[in-house]
């Protein structure tokens, strides 16, 4: 029985913590979130990511890649969580998982080394607005078309959809099934629109599809849509993870100095349980998503169970963590100079992409109930 | 039970309603109107249109006559509380002031003070902010820092407020500050009278994390203020907060359950115009805010019949303030259930603009913290309400 | 505006909880509890109810009862619930309701004179195991036999089967609709069951009948059995919220004394908020019966609204106080011989009598989100 | 990550389950069946099966075998603990002793108290009770002020411990004693291996909500014990007891997982009886249940993990308590809330028995209450694990 990172994704755990201590703190990211017309990927980063092998933990070595698992991915997931760093890691990781499950081998050359390499940004579009984080959710249609099929509807959001080079676009085929398409956002059939967010750790965008040309990834149906879902869960839920517990252990450093009637306000005994529980809450969750990444890996049993477990509960960690950060740093955390607000706001983006709470425990009373 | 205002309560605000109707613009209606305004200019709109609503008559609707109010009764004023907010009408200039500092004067202050007050205060002609709160002294008022020093007639202030509501247009601040050097907690305070439009008066707004200024920080050094600008004695200034803070108590959240009323059905047809509204646990979920959004309705009728009685509210406002500062935040976590990946960004599908709601969903976690942390109301409620032991 | 009791009402409730305090306080309710055989519904208590006029209070006078409201019954119930006092109370003066909404002359002055004069234990039996509390839980159909309506069906469970000397049965009747009927639990085809229960303060009986005869309340219909099952509602709720303010009562006044670590328990701020907190909801709740049962009484237009509020309200708050009472009273209120169970018990079941959370959080999104 | 056993493990968690499932009279599976046996009866039973099981080689599984242990792993002692879960075995007769005292004796009992104990302990002839709790001495066990006198080389003991387990079947009780007189708080307190078999000491069942009885109170008038029957010292017994309370802390919460899991089934069929499990609320209700318990599952790897690599638990005992206590309780809270008004009564339908549920229900609201309440696991959390001030 061995439940816990490996010396060498703690190493990477580390190693990642102090990269973005040095080179990307909390000043940097703060210039990407008040630029809000500013592309929010900062090339300086990107690099950095290409050369620590960032990018290239999932692809496999056969595609220049280091041909890691969602465990390792997942410890980076977490880092960039714990720093609120923005850049498009995460569309650009999935979209390569979705080639990497799917594609056919040119594409994967295609794709992944150059992805490995930080040369191409890439993102997947997996639902449109209204829509759930699965089959039902997906509001792209494919037809046959002359030279291949053209992709029709909208996707949104769609995380830098304005930077990607390449989309994931998944949409509904003639026969009822599903199938993933490699799109160039620039084309001039598809359109790409800005979208506003609160969370300006991100950047997010629409896209309206209009008899574009998709490449079809050969592999693709379903199920790999589900298992692109499921990663996307599991990286997400991880992020969640980061973001819990740098907000609980900054609100505990603040708490230990803040005095108030007296003494450190993390001495008054409301204050002390409300942090034990957090702390509670988000062990459990940071165990939950080191499970279900492995259950991933692994392909246990319970995977899909232990997915929808790591992002409910997570989630849960992360809101609760980030609304206590404001609460019980008094009228500070409540101001926009200081950081409360980049982890509040990213943690609610997140505990919605793929999949709220509500969709999770559905999947989980299915699991559960219905078998 | 009598649920029923009186026959004159009555008119009185089918009264304000035709005048209300005819008097707040169009624009004004729409939700997103005040955030599309440059500050300054929405604060002089608030400013114009509030004198015109004195001059028609609306000014201090519980106030005595002899201090220019409408003589009104308790009846009334719920009913223009509760008005103003199905109106949209815009927040007071100069809330602060209205609610809290002129009932002190009244009962409290010097003949001279009651005369260079009230009248211009209703007549928006100074509008009045508070310095209360201090960076070191949030939760643990009595901790602050902010000192005068007697020069001649006059008290030398330096020192800094946090918090302060509309510091960027403000003319004088109500403003607790230790006077006698070296004391501690609630003694050497004095509650001055400070003209901000002094060099040694810095205000410097403070953004919040909606992206909004509601408050502002406001700086001392070596400003001035004369000692004859003390209200309610020099050292007392303890003493004269507390009660300028009790006048809270006549509010009964009426106005809250307008708002947040209408917020909940905002939240219903963003949810409805996406196809959320038919999720069963979300449903539930939204049920169950408006379980407590009507229970501060019943709250707002009872504390209302206690004012109408003559009772004493004792430490009610705590109370009332947990309900509803409470009930809005989860309204608002449930907005965010509700609409999930699509509340993320401000116009998911076209014709949907959810900018409003959001700014109001950060607003929400503001209301736990300020006037009192619900952890300081709970304090308030065990000791003051339940006589558990300090 | 005048928003609390009168004056009188005031005193009725005072009279109430004098009485009881002195003649059947928690030693008399432990005896009943206790005694798992006996019928839960002692004579001289009921004797008192009948003297007090507390059996009369919704009676009309023509009827020879008090002719009072559902604001004044809600007194009532709601000292009942502050005393865990056991007797077919609610289940006798609902049935009288029935009588008095939708009976012939002849049904009023048969049923209602006793009633109200304390010789008729009365129940009603409204729906079947597993249904909610309106036209679709009903468990039992009408079919027009010779003489009259025959019913057959299950209605479970039902306060105090054992001793009603009537029970208005609802039931489903061959053009979709609904009736009310009174029967005879003695007669031949129906079966009366005692149903086990961990409520000591109530006796819980199952009605099977089969081919049972029915006398119709002529003026029933679902819209009757929905207002009947608004004030069994209200007044399910007033009794909650009885229990929610006794336990919190009585929770504070030990913790007010019980010493550890040096001080009393309820100087600790954990407890001191909880408490606090717990005060505001059971103020809630109490303002919320008030206005529900007002609304009622004057057919206020958000009648409906008001009652689901006030019982989904009144239960959330006596759960939570219950729960508490044991908790806060550490190890001596988890033992039988403490009066803590009795709250929490009796809060428990009533919770689900009359509609459980739930059912009244459908109805209000229903008003609320459809309208 | 590796979540597997070890060939030798999983060898042993297969002749263990074998063993179990031909040892286990098919009526124990019942989940009804210990309550419809009479307490003295069911405890013969027990102790009898321990035996037998003891001497199937199954006994201290993971303590040295000098003291006739097995010497497993770790992991052994986790598989075990879950086998005995999933196949419903009753309860230990000698927990206490076994998890608590027989390490602490192998640690600093003298060479006589081992062998004294430890054999006898392992065999069932001696039943163990633990003494600590007193009514005035719950969470705040520093209080306790049952007094031991010395009169010759006898302790005699005065007072009263509550909350007592197996008090009505015990043999010998671990105790603290206050045995320096006018000593306070921590200070002046023994640990005394007390004799029950004598006029002096009195046990009373102490009844519970449920009706069931696993607890009692234990009288002493009088009661006499030898000097040398102090464990870890006179005037030691603080610190004695600290490390007894410590082996908790190999309970991974591997137990408790498979024990309520297995409710979480039987919760699920009886509102499936009843129609309530396609209720959408109530369905993400559940689930978040299992979200809770699976976590529970998550932490107990991670606690034996721990173990294994020798690692210091500090106060990780606290959080596993936390865990499983309140997702119990909550758990128990769902079963109410699915079953609605049909599980007030024990049998709302033919073939249904609720029985078993509802008594489970009860006991739940226990759980946050011993052991050190949820409040006082929270204390220890804050303050030694997230380090914030006493």
């Amino acid at each position: 029985m061995y439940f816990a990172l490996t010396d060498e994704q703690r190493a990477l755990a580390e190693t990642a913590r102090d990269y973005l201590a040095d080179r990307f703190d909390l000043t940097a990211v703060r210039a990407v979130f008040e630029d809000t017309a500013g592309d929010g990927h900062p090339a300086e980063l990107w690099k950095a990511f290409a050369e620590q092998g960032w990018l290239a933990v999932l692809v496999p070595e056969e595609n220049d890649g280091i041909g890691l698992g969602l465990l390792d991915a997942q410890v980076l997931a977490r880092a960039f969580g714990t720093g609120a760093v923005p850049g498009p890691w995460l569309p650009t990781v999935l979209a390569g998982e979705a080639v990497r499950l799917a594609g056919s081998p040119a594409q994967r050359a295609a794709v992944l080394g150059p992805l490995a390499a930080g040369e191409l940004v890439a993102t997947v579009a997996l639902r449109a607005p209204g829509g759930s984080f699965d089959q039902s959710g997906v509001g792209v249609t494919a037809d046959a078309g002359p030279g291949g099929a053209r992709l029709t509807g909208t996707a949104s959001p769609v995380e830098y959809a304005g930077v990607a080079r390449t989309a994931v676009v998944a949409a509904k085929e003639p026969d009822g099934g599903i199938g993933l398409y490699l799109v160039d956002p620039a084309s001039p059939s598809v359109t790409v629109t800005a979208l506003d967010t609160y969370d300006g750790t991100t950047r997010l965008g629409g896209l309206v599809l209009d008899g574009a040309t998709g490449e079809r990834l050969p592999e693709s149906n379903a199920a790999v849509l589900a298992e692109l879902n499921r990663r996307g869960a599991v990286l997400t839920a991880a992020d969640l993870v980061g973001i819990a517990r740098a907000a609980l252990t900054r609100t505990i450093e603040y708490d230990k100095t803040r005095v108030q009637f007296g003494r450190p306000v993390g001495g008054f005994q409301v204050i002390k349980h409300t942090l034990a529980d957090l702390h509670v809450g988000v062990l459990m969750a940071e165990h939950a998503v080191l499970y279900a990444a492995h259950a991933v890996d692994a392909e246990l049993p319970d995977a899909e169970l232990a997915v929808a477990v790591a992002k409910a509960k997570a989630g849960d960690a992360a809101q609760r963590a980030t609304a206590a950060m404001i609460q019980y740093h008094g009228g500070i955390g409540y101001t926009w100079e200081h950081e409360a607000h980049f982890f509040y706001k990213r943690a609610k983006r997140l505990v919605a992409t793929f999949g709220d709470a509500g969709e999770h425990l559905d999947r989980i009373a299915a699991l559960s109930i219905d078998a | 039970m009598d649920l029923t205002f009186t026959p004159q309560e009555e008119k009185f605000r089918s009264e304000l309603r035709g005048w209300l109707d005819a008097n707040i613009p169009a624009a004004w209606r729409d939700p997103g109107f005040w955030r599309t305004v440059p500050d300054d200019e929405g604060f002089e709109l608030r400013r114009d249109w509030e004198r015109r609503k004195y001059e028609a008559g609306y000014g201090g609707i519980a106030w005595p006559t002899e201090y220019g109010g409408l003589g009104g009764t308790p009846g009334m004023k719920a009913i223009y509380d509760e008005e103003m907010a199905l109106a949209r009408a815009p927040l007071s200039a100069n809330g602060l002031g209205l609610t809290f500092l002129a009932p002190t004067v009244m009962a409290i202050g010097t003949d001279q003070q009651k005369r260079d007050i009230i009248g211009p205060m209703l007549r928006n002609e100074v509008i009045w902010c508070q310095g209360f709160s201090e960076p070191g002294a949030g939760s643990d008022l009595a901790a602050l820092r902010t000192s005068g020093v007697l020069d001649g007639d006059e008290y030398v202030v330096n020192g800094q407020k946090i918090w302060t509501t509309n510091a960027m247009h403000g003319d004088k601040l109500f403003a607790l500050v230790r006077t006698e050097q070296g004391s501690e907690a609630h003694r050497g305070i004095s509650m001055l009278l400070i003209d901000m439009h002094q060099p040694g008066v810095e205000a410097r707004p403070l953004r919040q994390i909606s992206g909004a200024s509601e408050f502002a920080e406001v700086f001392f050094t070596d400003a001035r203020v004369k000692a004859s600008e003390c209200l309610g004695g020099v050292g007392n200034g303890w003493k004269t907060a507390m009660m300028l803070l009790s006048f809270e108590r006549g509010a009964s959240g009426i106005s809250q359950y307008a708002t947040f009323r209408r917020g909940y059905d905002e939240i219903v047809a963003a949810a409805r115009r996406l196809g959320r509204d038919t999720d069963p646990t979300l449903r539930r979920e939204l049920a169950s805010r408006l379980v407590e959004l009507e229970c501060l309705r019943y709250h707002a009728m009872h504390v209302l019949t206690q004012v109408e009685q003559g009772r004493d509210l004792g430490s009610e406002s705590s109370i009332t303030k947990l309900q509803w500062s409470e009930a809005y935040q989860k309204l608002f976590e449930t907005f965010d259930h509700l609409l999930g990946l699509d509340g993320v960004v401000t116009s998911p599908v076209e014709d949907l603009d959810l900018a409003s709601l959001q700014y109001e969903a950060f607003w929400t976690r503001s209301v736990t913290i300020w006037g009192g942390s619900s952890q300081v109301q709970r304090n308030i409620v065990a000791e003051r309400v339940l006589g558990l032991p300090r």
